[in-house]
């Protein structure tokens, strides 16, 4: 079982490396949302450092969504899917390291860059730590979740809109408290540990729920 | 081992594609589906693999209904539709292994190679799949017969997008799947011509009650 | 199909049902509950009735909604999927009410048509969960996909509005332990909460009448073809 | 009367709350009997069909 993990997981990072552009058209299109703001609303330093974490993180959501259309719709349409469904292994394992590389190669690449996110916001360096420590946290949960809706809307007519239409909605925890934290971290004195708590709560329920209900979604679209 | 379905019933959409169908293949045995576009044949072998569930009746291997076998038939079982079910950014080898070990197996790169050898692709491993034709990607898919463990293989079509020499290659091989005890189904117009077992052959052609009202 | 027949004769006992509740709701919220003002209510306290009873209709029904999605799944039935997403675009309109009224309400009580308070907030994500549910629904051609995949989204839907519902009342952790909200119910008086229960009564009936009206449009559009259909008395 | 309407000045936004729920809730059952109806022309629609192909049979 853990071996068709591994190698689906190999699988998919290498088909990622050959094709490089596609992490770095998700990475791009966050850091062109993150530098529209500014010119959008302004750029004093107050306004900036007031509307960095709601950018941040509603940044981080179209972009996870965009990327979503990549998850299973390739495999879909090559039939290696559902050769997936008809191997003797666990439908849930082999998409949860799907959901692995996907989120290595499109929500890690966020968490990363988000540094100079900080920069451009003027945002104090521990601020910048529970950006990224928030955005490791909740990315993971932003992937799977969408990989419900991307299985839901499999080879659908205008599935991209559609996937977005279903997912956005069910983020708004992770972005009230991940945008929460960061404004948190701003004030002096207040505490961030429970928005982490509920954010790694969120992720744990995620990692129960997400694999089993994608599977389930991924049959009954390829019925 | 036995496949054995009773009264099998498929509705898609509001047309019923068959219904009360029952048959039985045993080790040795080969069964040609056979029937017009739209007849239902690819529902029922998708049906077979458990990739789509039944209005009514129920499908048994070994006497026990697939659906609570679950990962233990689908150890058994090789299902070839009619996408190749390979990625165009692999090589073939990639390609073969990553199916291979899916299937369970991890399988030595020996023989692999071989496989690829007999499969008319020799010298091919580290082509990437999107540069091969359409006929060498068919061959790719075919390649995993060769090292396959499964017993009972489901073939929707396997012959088309082949030259002469890739059919009756294909034919060999599902000949000697038949003789070392393998059980196949599959849909073509293409006669198997088999050294030892013995050939069912099942018609799906509609009957007049079948057809929608819409339809008469 | 027993369902069919029978639906079409309790259709217009629901129907009746609706009306005669739902205007004894009103008729009561209006007249028997003149006391309320003296109590310092504003007389836009009228809004509650209809503002209540179709908000808690688009939580039931979404609980009802599942419930069908949830036996569909399990049992594989057909009718229940059909139930499921005929109680869906109900439950659409009842939050559609419920955001409406909640409008109207706020510009009389706090001077504002939107104003994003918790609770509004959350059937505003309410509404986009149904629309999602729909959307999906009507984005797939098979009907057999298209009753399990938004049987399934509304599985999804009900894990996570809970979460939603806690993240929108509570955005900031640090304080919540010490906030607790006092259910407003428990501030109504007795008299104008036997206006909205039976306002929300009539709209159960409402609810039940149109949800049936809908499973048998849907049971005879996929059904279109089968001898049963053609042998009913309407299209005779 | 009047004063009844009037509601103390909150009239309009009290009746217009009634009316959009009343209008929403009218309808939509009027939504679906015009689909009722449609579906049951097209039945009839395939039943013709159907017997006209009978009597040449």
């Amino acid at each position: 079982m853990m071996s068709a993990f591994w190698v689906l997981l190999k699988r998919d990072l290498l088909l990622a490396l050959r094709r490089r552009s596609e992490i770095f058209t998700v990475l791009f299109f966050f850091l062109i949302v993150i530098s529209l703001f500014p010119l959008g609303v302004g750029s004093e330093d107050a306004t900036l450092k007031k509307i960095a974490p709601g950018v941040v993180w509603i940044a981080a959501l179209l972009a996870s969504t965009l990327a979503l259309d990549r998850l299973f719709a390739n495999d879909y349409l090559d039939g290696t899917l559902e050769q997936l469904t008809l191997a003797p292994q666990s439908l849930s394992v082999m998409v949860f390291a799907k959901m692995i590389a996907h989120w290595l190669l499109t929500g890690l690449p966020l968490v990363l860059i988000a540094p100079l996110v900080g920069l451009f916001y003027h945002l104090p360096s521990n601020t910048i730590g529970v950006m990224m420590l928030v955005l490791l946290l909740g990315t993971p949960v932003l992937s799977m979740i969408g990989a419900i809706a991307a299985a839901l809307t499999l080879g659908l007519r205008g599935g991209g809109v559609l996937v977005s239409l279903l997912v956005l909605p069910l983020y708004i925890p992770v972005l009230v408290y991940g945008a929460g934290a960061i404004s948190a971290s701003m004030v002096e004195g207040l505490s961030i540990q429970p928005y982490l708590l509920l954010l790694s709560a969120f992720m744990l329920l995620a990692l129960i729920f997400s694999p089993w209900a994608t599977a389930a979604a991924l049959k009954i679209s390829l019925e | 081992m036995t496949l054995e379905v009773k009264n099998l019933q498929c509705i898609r959409g509001d047309r019923e594609l068959f219904t009360d169908l029952s048959f039985q293949l045993e080790e040795s045995q080969l069964m040609m589906l056979e029937g017009q576009n739209g007849s239902g044949k690819t529902t029922l072998l998708r049906s077979l693999c458990g990739l789509y569930l039944q209005d009514q009746g129920e499908i048994l291997w070994n006497g026990i209904s697939i659906k609570k076998q679950d990962e233990d038939y689908r150890r058994e079982l090789l299902y070839l539709g009619h996408l190749n079910g390979i990625k165009a950014d692999l090589t073939v080898l990639e390609n073969l292994r990553f199916n291979a070990t899916l299937a369970g197996k991890i399988p030595s790169t020996d023989k692999l190679m071989q496989a690829l050898d007999t499969i008319g692709l020799y010298a091919f491993e580290d082509f990437p799949t999107s540069q091969l034709s359409q006929g060498q990607k068919r061959r790719v898919a075919l390649a995993r017969l060769l090292i396959s463990k499964a017993k009972l293989w489901i073939l929707d079509e396997p012959f088309v997008a082949l030259d002469i020499a890739a059919v009756e290659l294909l034919q060999s091989i599902i000949a000697n799947h038949v003789d070392n005890g393998g059980m196949v189904i599959l849909t073509t117009h293409q006669e198997v011509p088999l050294t030892s077992g013995k050939i069912k052959r099942l018609s799906l052609s509609e009957e007049q009650d079948n057809l929608p009202s819409s339809a008469k | 199909m027993n369902f069919y027949p029978l639906a079409g004769k309790l259709i217009p006992i629901f129907w009746l049902a609706a009306i005669v509740l739902t205007a004894i709701g009103l008729y009561w919220g209006f007249f028997k509950t003149a006391d309320a003002m003296d109590n310092g209510m504003k007389e836009y306290y009228r809004i509650i009735y209809v503002h209540v009873a179709s908000a808690w209709m688009a939580m039931w029904l979404y609980a009802v909604m599942v419930a069908w999605a949830m036996i569909g799944l399990i049992f594989n039935t057909r009718l229940s999927f059909m139930m499921a997403s005929a109680t869906a675009i109900t439950g659409t309109i009842m939050t559609i009410i419920a955001l409406v009224t909640g409008a109207i309400w706020g510009k009389t009580s706090w001077g504002t048509w939107w104003d994003w308070d918790p609770k509004l907030t959350t059937f505003l994500i309410l509404l986009f969960v149904y629309i999602g549910y729909i959307a999906l629904q009507s984005a797939i051609d098979d009907t057999r996909r298209s009753d399990k995949a938004s049987a399934l989204l509304a599985l999804v839907g009900l894990a996570i509005v809970p979460v939603i519902y806690y993240a929108v009342n509570c955005p900031d952790p640090n304080q919540c332990a010490s906030l607790h909200q006092e259910s407003s119910l428990k501030r109504v008086e007795s008299n104008i909460l036997i206006g909205m229960l039976v306002t929300t009564l009539g709209f159960w009936m409402y609810s039940f009448a149109t949800i049936l009206m809908r499973a048998r449009n849907i049971i005879l559009e996929r059904e279109r073809n089968t001898s049963w259909v053609s042998k009913l008395n309407e299209v005779n | 009367m009047s004063e009844f309407f009037h509601m103390g000045g909150y009239g309009a936004y009290i009746w217009s709350a009634m009316a959009t729920a009343l209008v929403l809730m009218l309808l939509e059952p009027m939504m679906l009997v015009v689909k009722r109806r449609a579906v049951l022309k097209d039945i009839k629609r395939i039943k013709r069909l159907e017997e006209r192909q009978n009597r040449k049979n």
